[in-house]
């Protein structure tokens, strides 16, 4: 059992940036389109958080623990997956803007459709 | 032991995002990525990262739902407008 | 290049990206494993400079040029959404009528706004301190005074909210992030060092030195960037009206 | 092994799996109310892993879940309340199932914790969990009449 909790993290991540993929592809509905990048999105920060795990160790904020009691996970990766949930959140609001153009302009939403659209 | 929450945690997320590139209606789709959104914080604080947990809480269960569901409501509007397109 | 192709293209490229990707993960070292060079370097460092939360320290004191760079980014999806989502010149605007809402939604909202408010400023100030931050903490104060849109209705989120406040507000805060590195230029060090100022005593609101002030300039510009493409959105989704006029006046 | 984290994976377990099934299949109501109840399990779940961790700053997490929960769940309501009209969620099964819940567990905690200010700060965490979550069932089940007005 052990063997497989070494690399479940690394999988589980790849599945879910996989699957987002194929959402993304086969979409039907440019808002459809954008959860599925999100859940693109969500797959780097479990792979970015799993690199940075270390077993039996806390967080690395000394707030309520003495620095250097405990074993510690790794902060710099978790400044990363930080910035990343935020901009992530600003980048799917920019994305749905343009959706909403999107459809003023074609009436539609339907990538589909949109392609056959011309202008 | 503490591997087990993790575990269950990873399982339970690879679900939830499954089930949300697989429900193909926006609507169905915000209310499953807000249970994602969820699902991730919890994740991240078993495997010891409080504060990119709390961004995805403050991002992901009210932030996100509301900006696609007001794309919906703009969206549904002009499609409703233009009689049934599919 | 209809659908049927696009799709069996997806399918094999997907399985040998699925192949690729499951091949290096075999590859890369244990989970939870021991050897973590860069963090270790990253807590000491932290710890020299009197800044509890290690993450923070990371954020706004060793890598702070990279923060200044996602502060960017921000900055131009906030200018983008506002660019997008502006009424045109055929569109007209109509007054939302209140929505009739249940009173004890009303009364919840109310009472929970000031609660959730002071939560993300506490968010924001303990962000060296205890899990929280900038960017954590204006998004909750940014999300509390959209409870007024939602407990009550529209006219009365827009009465408190001025809008041109907020768009002001997002340009000083990330002048702010700005001025606070060029003052340690100034100081004879480097752009964003954190060499200005104190570290003062360790775990304290004070401690150190110039992570709590980029902390709030960070919090600050997330939560005015938060409410005006919120703003945006609501707009265009309660007000605006298409030149057809049809399907006005939908909560 | 903790006790603590055994609870909160068997809460996570169950009850998780169970929301996701909820918000997964079914009327768009039930799925609703699914949502709903998955924000309020996970606030539980963060409060245990917090003692379960024997880190008091986790408590953070969950005060804010306890907050930003039931706004989420009146996003819904309230945007959805043309489509939640004509069949109006019934939310006071799970509802209570949540207080239940959270009550025991709150108590629980306090009683680990002792009387001091993290024990007030678990009690107020408790209540916020459990008024936004009788708010919100109520603004499911027809907070917002839905009609056609801004």
């Amino acid at each position: 059992m052990t063997a497989v909790t070494h690399v479940l993290p690394y999988l589980v991540a790849v599945w879910i940036f996989l699957i987002g993929c194929y959402g993304l592809a086969t979409s039907r509905n440019l808002i459809h389109a954008v959860g599925c990048l999100s859940v693109c999105q969500a797959a780097t920060y479990v792979l970015l958080l799993a690199v940075g795990y270390r077993d039996g160790a806390t967080a690395p904020v000394f707030s309520d623990v003495e620095p250097g009691s405990r074993p510690v996970v790794d902060p710099v990766v978790q400044a990363l997956a930080l910035t990343d949930v935020v901009v992530g959140a600003t980048v799917t609001a920019l994305l749905l803007a343009l959706v909403v153009q999107v459809a003023k302009r074609h009436g539609t939403v339907d990538p589909d459709e949109l392609s056959e659209l011309r202008g | 032991m503490a591997d087990a929450v993790i575990i269950v945690a990873l399982l339970l997320v690879a679900a939830a995002a499954t089930t949300a590139v697989l429900v193909r209606d926006p609507v169905r789709q915000a209310l499953v990525l807000a249970v994602l959104g969820v699902l991730l914080a919890v994740l991240f604080t078993t495997l010891q990262a409080p504060d990119v947990g709390l961004s995805q809480l403050a991002v992901g269960s009210a932030l996100t739902p509301l900006l696609l569901l007001l794309t919906v409501r703009k969206v549904r509007r002009r499609g409703r407008k233009e009689g049934p397109r599919r | 290049m209809n659908r049927r192709i696009r799709l069996w293209l997806v399918a094999v490229a997907g399985t040998a990206l699925a192949a690729l990707l499951v091949a290096a993960c075999l590859d890369l070292p244990d989970f939870g494993g021991d050897r973590h060079p860069y963090g270790d370097r990253a807590v000491d460092a932290s710890l020299a400079r009197h800044t509890a939360n290690t993450v923070a320290s990371v954020n706004f004191d060793q890598r702070a040029f990279d923060t200044l760079g996602e502060l960017t980014v921000l900055f131009a999806a906030v200018v983008g959404c506002v660019v997008l989502l502006r009424q045109t010149r055929d569109e007209h605007r109509a007054r939302p009528e209140p929505e009739p809402v249940a009173r004890p939604v009303r009364r919840y909202a109310l009472a929970v706004l000031p609660v959730a408010l002071l939560t993300g400023l506490y968010v924001i100030a303990h962000g060296q301190l205890s899990p929280g931050g900038g960017f954590q903490g204006g998004v909750v104060a940014a999300t509390a005074l959209h409870l007024l849109y939602l407990g009550a209705d529209y006219r009365a989120l827009e009465r408190v909210r001025p809008l041109g406040l907020y768009e002001a507000g997002d340009a000083v805060a990330v002048s702010a992030y700005l001025v606070t590195g060029l003052a340690g230029l100034i100081g004879a060090t480097a752009f964003l060092a954190n060499t200005l100022l104190p570290y003062g005593t360790f775990n304290t609101l004070s401690s150190g030195g110039t992570v709590p002030l980029l902390n709030a300039a960070v919090g600050m510009e997330v939560a005015c960037a938060v409410v005006v493409l919120l703003a945006r959105f609501l707009d265009q989704a309660v007000e605006i009206e298409d030149p057809t006029g049809k399907g006005s006046g939908t909560p | 092994m903790n006790g603590w984290i055994l609870a909160a994976t068997v809460a996570l377990g169950a009850g998780a799996g169970a929301t996701l099934w909820g918000v997964a299949t079914g009327p768009l109501r039930r799925r609703v109310v699914a949502q709903n109840l998955s924000t309020a399990l996970a606030c539980l779940v963060l409060l245990l892993l917090a003692q379960g961790y024997d880190r008091p700053s986790y408590v953070d997490l969950a005060l804010v879940l306890a907050l930003l929960g039931p706004v989420g769940t009146l996003v819904f309501a309230r945007l959805l309340a043309d489509d939640l009209a004509e069949d109006p969620p019934r939310a006071w099964g799970p509802t209570y199932l949540v207080v239940g819940a959270g009550a025991a567990v709150v108590t629980a905690l306090c009683v680990a914790t002792g009387p001091s200010r993290a024990s007030a700060k678990l009690l107020v965490v408790g209540a916020l969990l459990i008024g936004g979550n009788v708010v919100a069932s109520r603004a499911l089940s027809g907070g917002f009449s839905g009609l056609r007005r801004g």
